[in-house]
């Protein structure tokens, strides 16, 4: 079984040196280490292995953001100042991530099958950014070398997904209904509360993705988005009964699979842009598809992918994962995926038209700037072949994923969702409306000054007026959505932090104002509470467990 | 008028084509001069011109009819003439009034312009110093036999003497149009 | 019968403008009802007129000057009256005044007539019929 | 047999919306253009010449027609061949007519075009909330939600009468849905200029007149399919009539929501009943 995952690793890692091996701008001192660790982590030969390839690739991200200076990246975005505290912020979630995994490690006396499990359950989802601990991700993203954090949100950010997956591919039998859950000693009710939070997570950073007006910022959004569906379908397929969990791992599987073609030739995409526009504001970038259309056309599926629409592939791992979770019953966090879902078509629909359809608005770029985007196409055209492949036929990618999982959950999609019969007639469909299209009356090409506003004032005879719409895209969004900025969850850490500094005014020495020092408290508190013996059976614990399963119940 | 293989087939079913044109006529909703205070009551309740298939639409790329209500002033001028080029063909003018036609009661003014022939090719001239409702719809009757009977537009003359037309627009506004 | 709108007349020198119109709002003249110039051709020269209007009292006051009509020059009032902006770009496009520092600057390209390149259209001496049957042809009548 | 299927489907929904124009017209006390007014609008639409801005406006075109055909096919009407699909996959397919239309939008440069997206966009996700709690809904109370099963279901009796709320939720999504007038802030002329379909001319628009004929169908065949038990075509059609009827009544006696509100709207009172429902089967 872990052989199998080997192979995975190792095929997601070739995926990924040859898409990155085509740009030509390779920051390899970031990437290199970085595949290795995870390499280590995903060959599951041994608990303390798997904590060494974490911890690397952990370093790597803390090297990448401290590298970006120095790595010649223009050094247009305003980052030295606020690096700092961007690196103080990942430094504490990598610890804290670091302490619960010590801690698993030593407790279950270096085996995996051990009643602390969920250590390392808590360890993987503060690596994978789900809501109370997503605070790093964003900052990290925007502020590291933009080719780098294209393998890191494709590969990096799913490690987390192998962790917790393990009871699945050790626990062997299915037979019985969570059977493989129970021999590890993790309760229902507990990943239940971890479903809604991954939903959440999903929702919340789509809702992030629509108003913000950064490039970058709106694909790491997009990314802590899609994550938060992978680890919503992974915890579902680790709770539910048989049928169910193997829809739910296939649709997880998918979407990790999806997720990654998707966002190494976006982030590529925007690296280009962050140099050769010097901005990354959504407003100000714009007229790509005048100066390369193919790179549009080469673009299209892997949009269409992220926004889950048909052809491609990420409607069939979306769909995969909403049918598993409603057969599973969880109604609240279908909801709430599902709202993600249509927030996603929103963004995507940004991505395309800001970055591709506005007018070039920056006079200093020349011709040749653009002739770079060439290195591009190989690598797009690779990534959207496959998701179509995905889209069309996804049982063709299930057999290829099959060592990943485990024989008795494969699953034949096409017997759940006629995926061949809806891309080929969609294709018919498009071949008679062209026909169609060509037998009307004919047409000819307008340049895009020539339009109905013009009418006001020439656009081609004052090219200075720029008549783009793209500054508050969603503007109106924000007030039916002033809900959700109740429940921010950055709140959550001023709120912890009020308490902290004032509740505990007693401890005043220790209040030393960051509020890293505090993470790094609690971990060590936590770790000296462990030696004091079975901490986890008194009855504070249980209450607590009792709030989360009626919680998670929902 | 090369219009593809429809068109093609379009001179085979030659009277259906137009029969249709001829019941859908799309005005543009764009009100150049006094007249456009009688465009409403055509279109409500009491006259109803959209029993006859026309419909006001808000862009020139979707309108077949421009509509010149009244006088026209230099600064109208410029941008009506920005509308009927990006109108596609075949496109119609329909002017109102008098001052359409001969400059009317503002025959002497240094603002509006005398003869909107010289300018657009102008299909159909609805007399009145701003014709009723009635008038409209019945200006709008002779237009419909006429794109029936598949005569000519006023569009195809001028394609075809453009640069008559520009000249003569180019005394006004100098190479601005 | 309501009593008729009085308007109190008072002429004024070119020099002395930006005072009296300073002290009218002072005394409380402080809604400026409309400007407007009597071109008085034969006679040889404008005449600008002022109205403006005591929203208290309700009384109104018109304020007359008298400058030539060739190189007509005007100080700008739009600094107490802002209102008088527009109106005073529309009497330099119509009558050719000249209005000094000006808040949009001393060339005020033309706003109401868009490349206009002939003399200001409501000058006594513009023959309007004239210019129309030149510039918009003669008119038909077979 | 399916391109028959397209054909009656296509001639319904131009039937459709010259009855919806002819209803509209006589509650505004007008005669109202002939039914057939929208077939010779199509027509004369495709054989005017007209202007493209880019290879993507004429893509996102042929998408747009595409994607609304494919819809068709997957809607349960008894004599026709159909794509089996359940209700989420139905709302995805859905997305790829709107997205051709929202490719062809992108490529115009239009700002006009550009702000009539983004509200259409935000009207989606308004009235998407509701859709995604029938689909809980039907899972929660009869554990699947594709079309075929819920016709079969409704044999004894329709959904409409079983659940009457979920019925009422759905039909104000409906509205929203199809863009009639309480909810038609995005194509409407006295907006700006027709929201998106500013830049279209000639056959462009007669693509998206024909495609707003399938939308027409597909919206109330679906609305037939899970609430009036959908069965043999001309059952059907006479539910799709009567259904149009009313949603063509309702809308041309309703102002327009702003774009902002509509989405509010919908986030609100559709997706309460469909919640009340819920209490009513839960308990």
């Amino acid at each position: 079984m872990a052989s199998g995952l080997v192979r995975v690793a190792l095929a997601f890692l070739v995926l990924s040196f040859a898409l990155l091996a085509l740009y030509r701008n390779i920051c390899w001192v970031s990437i290199v280490p970085a595949a290795f660790g995870a390499a280590i982590v995903f060959s599951l030969s041994s608990p303390l292995l798997l904590f060494v390839g974490w911890e690397i690739v952990s370093w790597t991200i803390f090297f990448s953001i401290i590298l970006r200076g120095s790595s010649g990246g223009t050094e247009s975005v305003p980052v030295v100042a606020s690096r700092k505290n961007v690196v103080y912020l990942y430094v504490s979630f990598a610890a804290l991530s670091a302490v619960f995994m010590l801690m698993w490690i030593f407790l279950s006396h270096f085996s995996y099958k051990s009643p602390y499990f969920y250590l390392a359950v808590v360890a993987s989802v503060i690596k994978g950014a789900i809501i109370p601990f997503h605070l790093w991700l964003v900052p990290v993203y925007s502020s590291m070398d933009l080719s780098f954090t294209a393998f890191n949100s494709a590969v990096l950010s799913k490690l987390g997904l192998i962790v917790i997956l393990l009871p699945l591919y050790l626990g062997a039998d299915y037979s019985g209904v969570r059977n493989a859950v129970e021999s590890f000693g993790l309760e229902v009710n507990f990943i239940r509360i971890f479903i809604l939070l991954s939903s959440f997570t999903a929702l919340y950073a789509a809702y992030r993705a629509v108003l913000t007006e950064d490039l970058v910022e709106l694909l790491s959004y997009s990314s802590l988005s899609q994550v938060g569906y992978i680890f919503a379908g992974a915890f579902l397929s680790l709770s539910s009964g048989k049928d169910v969990a193997s829809m739910a791992l296939n649709g997880t599987m998918l979407h990790a699979l999806n997720h990654a073609l998707v966002k190494i030739p976006f982030f590529m995409l925007a690296y280009f842009v962050e140099r050769k526009y010097g901005t990354t504001s959504l407003s100000e970038t714009g007229g790509l598809y005048k100066k390369s259309p193919v790179l549009f056309f080469l673009v299209l599926p892997l949009a269409i992918s992220l926004a889950g629409v048909p052809p491609a592939g990420g409607f069939v791992s979306k769909w995969l994962l909403y049918t598993s979770m409603l057969r599973a019953g969880y109604y609240v966090s279908f909801f709430l995926l599902g709202v993600a879902g249509v927030l996603s078509f929103l963004y995507v629909y940004r991505f395309l038209h800001s970055l591709f359809f506005e007018r070039l608005k920056k006079d200093s770029l020349k011709e040749d700037d653009f002739l770079e985007l060439k290195w591009h196409f190989l690598p797009t055209g690779v990534a959207s072949v496959m998701t179509l492949i995905v889209g069309v036929k996804p049982s063709l990618v299930t057999n290829l994923l099959s060592s990943a999982i485990p024989e008795p959950l494969s699953l034949n999609v096409e017997a759940h969702l006629p995926t061949g019969s809806i891309a080929f007639a969609f294709l018919l469909l498009v071949i008679f409306s062209a026909f169609l299209w060509k037998i009307s009356a004919d047409h000819r090409y307008v340049p895009d000054t020539d339009n109905y506003t013009s009418a006001a004032v020439r656009l081609d005879q004052n090219p200075e007026i720029s008549y783009d719409f793209s500054y508050g895209f969603y503007m109106p969004l924000k007030r039916p959505f002033r809900w959700l900025c109740y429940l921010n969850p950055e709140k959550l850490y001023d709120v912890l932090w009020e308490y902290l500094r004032d509740g505990l005014s007693y401890l005043r020495t220790l209040a030393s104002g960051r509020f890293t020092d505090y993470i790094f408290y609690i971990s060590i508190f936590a770790f000296v509470m462990l030696f004091v013996g079975k901490v986890f059976n008194t009855p504070c614990f249980l209450m607590i467990r009792k709030i989360f399963s009626f919680v998670g119940g929902g | 008028m090369k219009a593809g293989v429809l068109s093609k087939i379009g001179d085979i079913l030659g009277d259906f084509i137009n029969w249709a044109r001829s019941n859908s006529i799309f005005v543009l909703h764009y009100c150049t001069g006094c007249g456009a205070v009688e465009i409403s009551p055509t279109l409500t309740s009491r006259y109803d011109m959209t029993r006859f298939g026309i419909q006001p639409v808000a862009t020139p790329r979707q309108a077949d009819v421009l509509l010149i209500t009244g006088y026209l002033s230099l600064k109208t001028l410029k941008r009506v003439i920005w509308a009927y080029e990006q109108m596609s063909a075949p496109k119609y003018v329909v002017g109102f009034g008098s001052c359409t036609i001969n400059g009317g009661h503002y025959w002497d003014s240094y603002a509006t312009i005398n003869l909107l022939d010289l300018y657009l090719p102008v299909d159909l001239y609805i007399a009145g110093c701003m014709p009723r409702p009635e008038a409209i719809i019945e200006g709008f009757e002779v237009l419909k036999k006429k794109i029936k009977s598949g005569e000519p537009g006023g569009w195809i003359d001028y394609e075809r003497r453009k640069d008559w037309y520009k000249a003569n627009q180019r005394r006004l506004f100098g190479d601005k149009i | 019968m309501k009593e008729q709108v009085r308007f109190y007349e008072k002429k004024v020198r070119i020099e002395d403008l930006y005072e009296t119109i300073r002290e009218f709002k002072v005394r409380g003249f402080s809604y400026f009802l409309f400007m407007t110039c009597v071109d008085w051709y034969p006679r040889n020269y404008f005449e600008v007129v002022y109205a403006l209007r005591n929203l208290k009292t309700g009384e109104n006051v018109k304020l007359r000057v008298k400058l030539p009509r060739e190189n007509a020059v005007l100080p700008s009032v739009a600094e107490e009256f802002p209102l008088a902006l527009y109106q005073e770009r529309e009497l330099a496009e119509m009558f050719g005044i000249r209005f000094m520092n000006h808040p949009d600057g001393d060339k005020l390209e033309n706003v109401i007539l868009e490349d206009w390149k002939y003399d200001p259209p409501m000058r006594r001496d513009f023959d309007t019929a004239e210019f129309a049957s030149h510039l918009f042809g003669e008119r038909k009548y077979d | 047999m399916s391109v028959l299927y397209l054909l009656y489907a296509f001639v319904v929904g131009a039937f459709l919306v010259g009855f919806g124009m002819k209803i509209s017209a006589r509650v505004k006390r007008k005669y109202g253009p002939p039914v057939y007014q929208p077939l010779m609008d199509v027509i004369k639409l495709l054989s005017k010449r007209s202007i493209s801005h880019g290879l993507v406006q004429d893509l996102g075109v042929w998408m747009a027609l595409a994607g609304s055909a494919l819809l068709v096919l997957a809607i349960p009407v008894s004599p026709f061949p159909f794509i089996n699909l359940d209700l989420i996959a139905f709302v995805y397919v859905s997305a790829i007519a709107s997205l051709g239309v929202a490719l062809g939008t992108a490529q115009v440069a239009n700002p006009y075009a550009s702000i009539g997206m983004a509200r259409a966009l935000m009207l989606m996700l308004g009235y998407e909330v509701p859709v995604l709690l029938t689909v809980v809904f039907f899972y929660f109370s009869l554990g699947t939600a594709t079309l075929a099963d819920l016709a079969t279901l409704q044999k004894e009796g329709w959904f409409l009468f079983k659940y009457p709320l979920l019925s009422a939720g759905y039909y104000l999504a409906l509205l929203a849905e199809m863009g009639k007038p309480p909810f038609d802030v995005v194509t409407a002329p006295s907006e700006i200029a027709s929201g998106p379909m500013v830049e279209y001319g000639g056959k462009y628009l007669g693509f998206l007149v024909i495609y707003a004929f399938f939308h027409t169908f597909v919206s109330t065949a679906l609305f037939a399919v899970l609430f009036l038990g959908g069965g043999t075509w001309w059952e059907v059609l006479l539910k799709q009539l009567v259904l149009y009827f009313s949603v063509v009544v309702v809308a041309s006696s309703f102002p327009r929501f702003v774009s902002e509100k509509a989405v509010v709207y919908q986030w609100i009172v559709p997706s309460l009943f469909v919640i009340l429902n819920f209490v009513v089967v839960a308990s």
